[in-house]
């Protein structure tokens, strides 16, 4: 079920047109339209509560709008499943770190590579035998250099590792798309540079488009290709990271905040 | 065939011979009865499945043991040749010993439980209801018991010339003053607040200085005296035999679902749909009685899985 | 040959010496316990496997049993099937339909709806067969006569005690060797990660509604044929095979046995069945002994026999090890 | 001690014997000392030829019956049973010199009594079972019974799916009690000669298989006796019920003239005390098939006089104690060792043990060596046993048969629960019970006008 080759070099990945969210009267999202290009890191910013996580929450379908609807390759995906929009190539990874606690991190990605290979439904075949499954997570853990913790369950490896491990399953899955919530929260700053190094390389190497929500302004203007501000659910300015620097209002709404 | 005295407005009949009033007012009654028997244990379930997240299949034994130990009390009295106001006293007697006895168990089995996913408590209690149901047939034998003072006692009255045993009304006023009863303490008392709290977010009451532990015997308490109470104000109704609790649970599940886990609204206005709907079926289509139950739960389950009165689904439990 | 596989194979090699060694009531109860190993097999892909807890499946034990029966029944007249593999055939496609029907509600919750939802659906199942007295006998149940093994009729005795031991022997270890193959597998892995988290696991792709649902039709799958091969052995069919008190009956087995473990729901099965015959023999206040048994394995000992076997496995080989360096 | 005060007590002494001091020291309360009176001369009955070669191990004897659940009553009342038989037949040497050991264990469902059977035959090496299992579990076990050999005298569970077609004509099973044919074909007669004029019946009947097969049965039978009869409604409550009301006031609706009931134990005192608040019986008549089985929790404010009530085989006044001391005997033993009165199980299994008793005892005569149990059970069929209901003739196919007693309820001073009244006490002598053509000659207690008990006793 890939996407037509022909829609690749298209400009927009993905366009949300009017999306709205209410949650009583707060206006989580409010009309909100965005664009996103192809190959593009882009960075959402803004205040707590500005209705960052929601905006990612409406894309990735874990949370379903009140109004509006999102393009994906012009395709209206707005009512599509995660599990359809996920093997389609939109891929998410949660703020609050979201893994298979109880399996070993390699069995975490065999399972989001065996999804990739849409081999979970073959109930015969051995996993451990599949040369190309095993091939596949082992070339990702060096990726994401998490190798030497391949057989430790994922309940006990260190918080940044977690993290790291939870930015892999997405990428397991080659996506087209990868909408990354604070990927660096709770990392120490150490870590921090590393993961998102990590994060930035696989994005450069593999040719996909991120969409990620970030606190960290430095993290924010030194790797993001665009930045879009948001304040009360809707987009206060956006553009390119310097640009947006020097707004006053963003300054006085999200800089003031610093 | 029956005499048309006098239509009904709100009269809805599937066969042909329509019911004269004083019958429809029986059945209402019958259908009242019954759901104040389901409510009374409902009641407990929701309870310590609201606040704790325990789902206590072992409920209708402690229903039952207040059965049991009351037909001990009354019996003890008749013999005895007790004024009639000791014999009514041991219904809430009998209720509280239940309470006193089954306390004991909070600490060894119930407080492990609170930490274990909810449906191994399903299974926990599940065995507990084994067990308990054989030390009551241990220590009271296997024969049915039934003590009959106070239901002889209350006699019957007539309903527009139909003969009605007045005991039912005592299992009435009881359940209704319980049932108000429980509103005004979780409502309007300050425990009732910190209950209800604590049912919302455990780890929140108890940051906020709640003794939590206590709390939960406190809440055990009053699940296991509702529970009694309900065997209790039974009894002379009925009989006490070995197995009954497991009769009852069934159905006090039944209502639960289908008022939503853990509201006591929910209890209360299912308990009057299953009790109801079960009075008329049973007039009017006597071969189906126990089906109706079921069927009323299942499409529930189909169309409203969280019941009249449960919370939202989180997505996880989607 | 991997360690498992070796105690496999022992495993194999006594069960089939085992009719030849122990009393023909030893031999019956054992080939009883197979009957209940393949269903609590087949109920541990939901509950172990993918973490749902159902608290009705005995409806597909009786499911199974009564189709037996019912296939059997005189009223048929030509019709009548005896031989036991076009029934076990049947028995299958009718507890996939049923599975797929009621699957298809069940799995849109979890935790404690879906076990409450299950539990719901076997007590109208009950009711049911107490109702339809003209069909499945009330409360009495229908007899259930000598099927033909492979066409082939056998005394009664021999039967019991004996051949069928062997020919329930043989479904289990084919049930075992399916149910192990699927753990190995990718869809085995899919379920495990639904197991551990149902909301990632749709968010890495994996159509979680669909895959509950194939693993609830597999254990309704597994437990009609456990009921079907436990009905000749018994000999008639009651509606108490369904009663909601022996769906509590395979959960205890799996969580004695060790549900997050393969073997588990096997040895849970043995030790359990076995357990309940011999204390129900020794006294009749049975249920306190069981229900205490089952009360200490769920709260102070939730990872069950298997469970305890698999940590104890490591501690063992590193100890080992460790003298021969 | 009058025979009352010694029953009514026994709530109280059983209760707190068990509930606060403990089962030893409450059964010394109150209990004289009294040993057992000696049993009369016709059940000390043994063989003539000296007793050489015959195994030495005690004869086993296994219950299978409900101990748990709300039948529990019925375990219990087999087991007092077999526990008194026993021991009567060990003080009096035992059979051929061998003691009878009881074992008891839990039916339960069918693939557990199943096993329980087998367990017993090939592990235990039990030499007879005796047991009341209910429908599902009776016929589960006809074929096990057939093929393992080993006797089982069931008491109250025979359907007709079993006497009719799973096994017509058993060598191993014996029904020590009556099938559940009998009491409707009575009810029927009873119905017909006490009511001729009435039209409309009711009926409130535990919902499974017995309940509908009696209500059934009534009616056909009744339509062969009294054609103008015709049910109104039929309501069935579920089986261990703890609310009649609802049946009650739509029977009571229907304004029958004869209500039928079926239910029995546990389920028939709930119904008998809500009846008497709603007035069912002042409004219509009762017949109650099975609700004798819970004899002694029929207290005198559940159970109203003027109450039909058919004893299956057995009551404990009849055959009357002065003319028959056995029975007098056994109802007095009975209440010393467990202060009630004996239902009509307790009487099947006294008959079922003495049958196989003196069936051995009868061939050991001939052959003077000890009988198979294939020989044993052949020896059983066709012939008569004395027990406290007098002496039963036992059918080619194993049916233990004797009178049928019933009666209306009266309140009688000398005992703690509602007993039947000597005036209308009637006993429908087996040749009419399965085939209700006409109404029976009645054998009746002394006031009556047919055939006297004293004339079926001389005919032993």
């Amino acid at each position: 079920m890939g996407i037509k080759s022909d829609t690749k070099n298209q400009k927009t990945i993905l366009r949300t047109e009017g999306l709205r969210k209410y949650f009583g009267e707060v206006h989580a999202v409010d009309n909100l339209d965005l664009r996103v290009n192809h190959g593009e890191i882009l960075s959402i910013i803004g205040p707590n509560g500005s209705g960052k996580t929601t905006l990612l929450n409406l894309i990735s379908n874990m949370v379903e709008p009140d109004e509006g609807k999102v393009f994906f390759y012009g395709k209206d995906v707005t009512k599509w499943a995660p599990s359809k929009l996920a093997r389609m190539g939109l891929v998410r990874s949660f703020q609050i770190v979201n893994l298979f606690d109880g399996m070993s991190v390699l069995d975490n990605m065999k399972a989001s590579v065996i999804s990739k290979l849409g081999k979970t439904n073959k109930p015969f075949i051995k996993v451990d035998k599949d040369k190309e499954v095993m091939e596949r997570s082992q070339q990702l853990l060096e990726l994401f250099k998490l190798s030497d913790k391949a057989d430790s369950t994922a309940r006990d490896i260190p918080h940044g590792d977690r993290k790291v491990l939870d930015v892999a399953l997405c990428f397991a899955l080659d996506p087209k798309l990868i909408l990354l919530d604070e990927p660096t929260s709770g990392v120490g700053t150490s870590e921090k540079t590393q993961v998102i190094q990590r994060i930035e390389e696989a994005v450069r190497k593999g040719d996909v488009t991120a969409v990620i929500v970030e606190h960290d302004m430095d993290v924010v203007f030194s790797y993001s290709d665009k930045v879009v501000a948001m304040h009360r659910g809707k987009i206060l300015a956006e553009g390119k990271p310097k640009d947006v620097k020097k707004n006053e209002e963003v300054i006085k709404v999200i800089m003031g905040e610093l | 065939m029956v005499k048309r005295t006098q239509k009904l407005p709100f009269l809805f009949c599937f066969s042909d011979e329509l019911m004269d009033s004083a019958t429809f007012v029986i059945i209402f009654l019958n259908g009242l009865y019954y759901a104040f028997a389901l409510f009374l244990i409902t009641i407990g379930l929701n309870i310590l499945y609201g606040i704790l997240r325990v789902l206590n299949i072992a409920h209708g034994g402690f229903y039952a043991m207040g059965a049991f130990i009351t037909w001990f009390l009354m019996n003890a009295a008749e013999q005895a040749g007790a004024p009639i106001y000791l014999v009514w006293l041991c219904i809430p007697v009998g209720a509280l010993l239940v309470a006193l006895v089954s306390i004991t168990l909070e600490p060894i089995l119930f407080k492990r439980l609170y930490k274990l996913p909810e449906e191994y408590s399903l299974l926990a209690t599940f065995a507990l209801m084994l067990m308990l149901d054989d030390v009551l047939r241990m220590v009271f034998g296997g024969d049915p018991l039934s003590a009959n003072q106070l239901f002889n006692y209350m006699g019957t009255i007539s309903i527009l010339g139909k003969t009605y045993p007045a005991y039912n009304f005592v299992i009435y006023a009881c359940a209704l003053i319980l049932a108000l009863g429980l509103w005004a303490f979780l409502y309007r008392t300050n425990m009732g607040r910190i209950l209800r709290g604590a049912a919302q977010d455990s780890s929140m009451a108890s940051a906020l200085g709640v003794n939590t532990s206590i709390l939960y015997t406190q809440v055990f308490f009053l699940a296991f005296f509702i529970a009694g109470l309900g065997g209790a104000v039974y009894l002379p109704a009925t009989s006490a035999y070995s197995g009954m609790g497991f009769e009852a649970i069934v159905l006090s599940f039944v209502v639960m679902i289908i008022g939503g886990l853990g509201s006591l609204r929910g209890a209360l206005v299912a308990s009057l749909i299953i009790g109801l709907v079960r009075g008329f079926g049973i007039y009017y289509v006597p071969r189906l009685e126990l089906a109706f139950v079921f069927i009323i739960l299942i499409v529930t389950l189909i169309f409203r899985p969280r019941g009249l009165f449960g919370r939202k689904f989180t997505r996880e439990e989607k | 040959m991997k360690p498992y596989q070796i105690v496999a194979l022992i495993g194999l090699v006594i069960a089939c010496l085992l009719p030849f060694i122990i009393s023909k009531y030893y031999t019956f109860i054992l080939a009883v316990t197979f009957c209940f190993a393949i269903y609590a097999l087949g109920y541990n892909i939901l509950f172990g496997r993918t973490g749902l807890l159902s608290f009705g499946h005995a409806l597909y034990l009786g499911l199974g049993a009564y189709t037996v029966a019912f296939l059997m029944r005189p009223s048929l007249g030509a019709y009548r099937i005896f031989s036991m593999e076009l029934i076990l055939l049947i028995v299958i496609a009718v507890s996939l339909l049923v599975g797929l029907m009621l699957g298809a509600i069940c799995v849109r919750y979890t935790r404690i709806f879906f076990g409450l939802i299950n539990l719901g659906f076997v007590s109208l199942w009950y009711s049911l067969l107490y109702k339809l007295r003209d069909y499945t006998g009330g409360s009495d149940g229908l007899p259930v006569y000598m099927p033909t093994l492979f066409g082939i009729e056998f005394g009664y005795e021999t039967f019991r005690t004996f051949v069928f031991y062997y020919y329930v022997l043989g479904i289990f270890l084919l049930a075992a060797f399916i149910m192990w193959r699927i753990y190995e597998s990718p869809f085995g892995l899919a379920l495990k990660a639904i197991r551990e988290n149902g909301v990632r696991a749709e968010f890495i792709g994996i159509p979680i509604g669909r895959y509950r649902l194939a693993a609830y039709v597999i254990s309704a799958i597994y437990g009609a044929i456990g009921g079907a091969l436990w009905a000749p052995l018994s000999g008639q069919v009651s509606p108490d095979i369904s009663s909601w008190l022996s769906s509590g009956d395979v959960v205890f087995m799996n969580i004695l046995g060790g549900m997050h473990t393969f073997a588990g729901p096997i040895v849970g099965a043995f030790v359990f069945y076995n357990l309940k015959v011999q204390v129900m023999h020794f006294t009749t206040y049975w249920s306190i002994i069981l229900g205490g048994i089952v009360i200490f394995f769920v709260i102070i000992f939730p990872g069950g026999i298997m469970g305890w076997v698999s940590r104890a496995i490591p501690k063992i080989r590193k100890r080992f090890y460790a003298q021969k360096d | 001690m009058s025979e009352e005060q010694k029953i009514s007590r026994r709530s109280f002494l059983q209760t707190a014997a068990a509930g606060v001091v403990g089962l030893g020291v409450g059964a010394g309360i109150g209990y004289g000392v009294s040993r057992m009176a000696a049993p009369p001369p016709e059940l000390v009955t043994e063989t003539t030829k000296p007793v050489k070669d015959v195994p030495k191990d005690p004869i086993k004897l296994g219950i299978i019956s409900w101990f748990t659940g709300p039948a529990a009553m019925v375990g219990e009342a087999v087991h007092n049973a077999a526990e008194m038989t026993s021991d009567v037949i060990n003080t009096g040497g035992g059979i051929l010199g061998r003691e009878i050991e009881v074992l008891k264990r839990d039916a339960g469902p069918t693939d557990v009594t199943v096993e329980a059977y087998r367990r017993y035959v090939l592990e235990d090496e039990v030499d007879l079972v005796v047991g009341d299992i209910g429908g599902s579990n009776a016929n589960a076990i006809t074929s096990h019974v057939e093929n393992l050999k080993v006797p089982w005298f069931l008491q109250c569970s025979t359907t007709q799916a079993m006497v009719e077609e799973i096994n017509p004509n058993p060598t191993f099973l014996f029904r020590s009690g009556e099938q559940n044919l009998a009491e409707p074909n009575i009810a029927a007669q009873v119905i017909a000669k006490e009511f001729p004029d009435a039209k409309k019946i009711g009926g409130i009947n535990p919902d499974y298989v017995y309940g509908h097969e009696a209500m059934e049965y009534t009616m056909e039978a009744l339509n062969k006796l009294a054609p103008n009869m015709e049910s109104v409604i039929e309501t069935w409550p579920q089986l261990y019920a703890t609310d009649f009301s609802s049946q009650i006031t739509a029977v009571l609706d229907a304004k029958p003239d004869v209500v039928i009931t079926a239910c029995w134990g546990g389920d028939f005192v709930t119904f008998a005390k809500q009846a008497t608040a709603y007035g069912l019986f002042e409004q219509t008549k009762v017949i109650s098939i099975l609700g004798s089985m819970a004899l002694n929790s029929l207290t005198k404010d559940i159970v109203p006089p003027g109450v039909w009530m058919l004893q299956r085989d057995y009551y404990f006044e009849l055959p009357p104690h002065n003319l028959y001391p056995l029975n007098k005997w056994f109802v007095e033993e009975y209440q010393r060792r467990y202060n009630k009165i004996p239902e009509f199980d307790v009487m099947q299994v006294f008959s079922a043990v003495f049958a196989y008793k003196q069936a051995i005892e009868k061939i050991y005569d001939l052959k003077e060596s000890y009988p198979e149990n294939e020989e044993i059970c052949k020896m059983i069929q066709g012939s008569q046993v004395v027990s406290p209901a007098g002496h039963r003739t036992i059918t080619k196919d194993g049916q233990f048969l004797n009178p049928l007693p019933y009666g209306k309820t009266i309140h009688d001073p000398k005992y703690p629960i509602a007993t039947l009244d000597p005036e209308t006490i009637g006993v429908v002598i087996p040749e009419y019970v399965y085939n209700p053509k006409s109404l029976p000659p009645v054998l009746e207690y002394p006031l009556g006008t047919g055939m006297k008990y004293s004339d079926w006793i001389a005919t032993w």
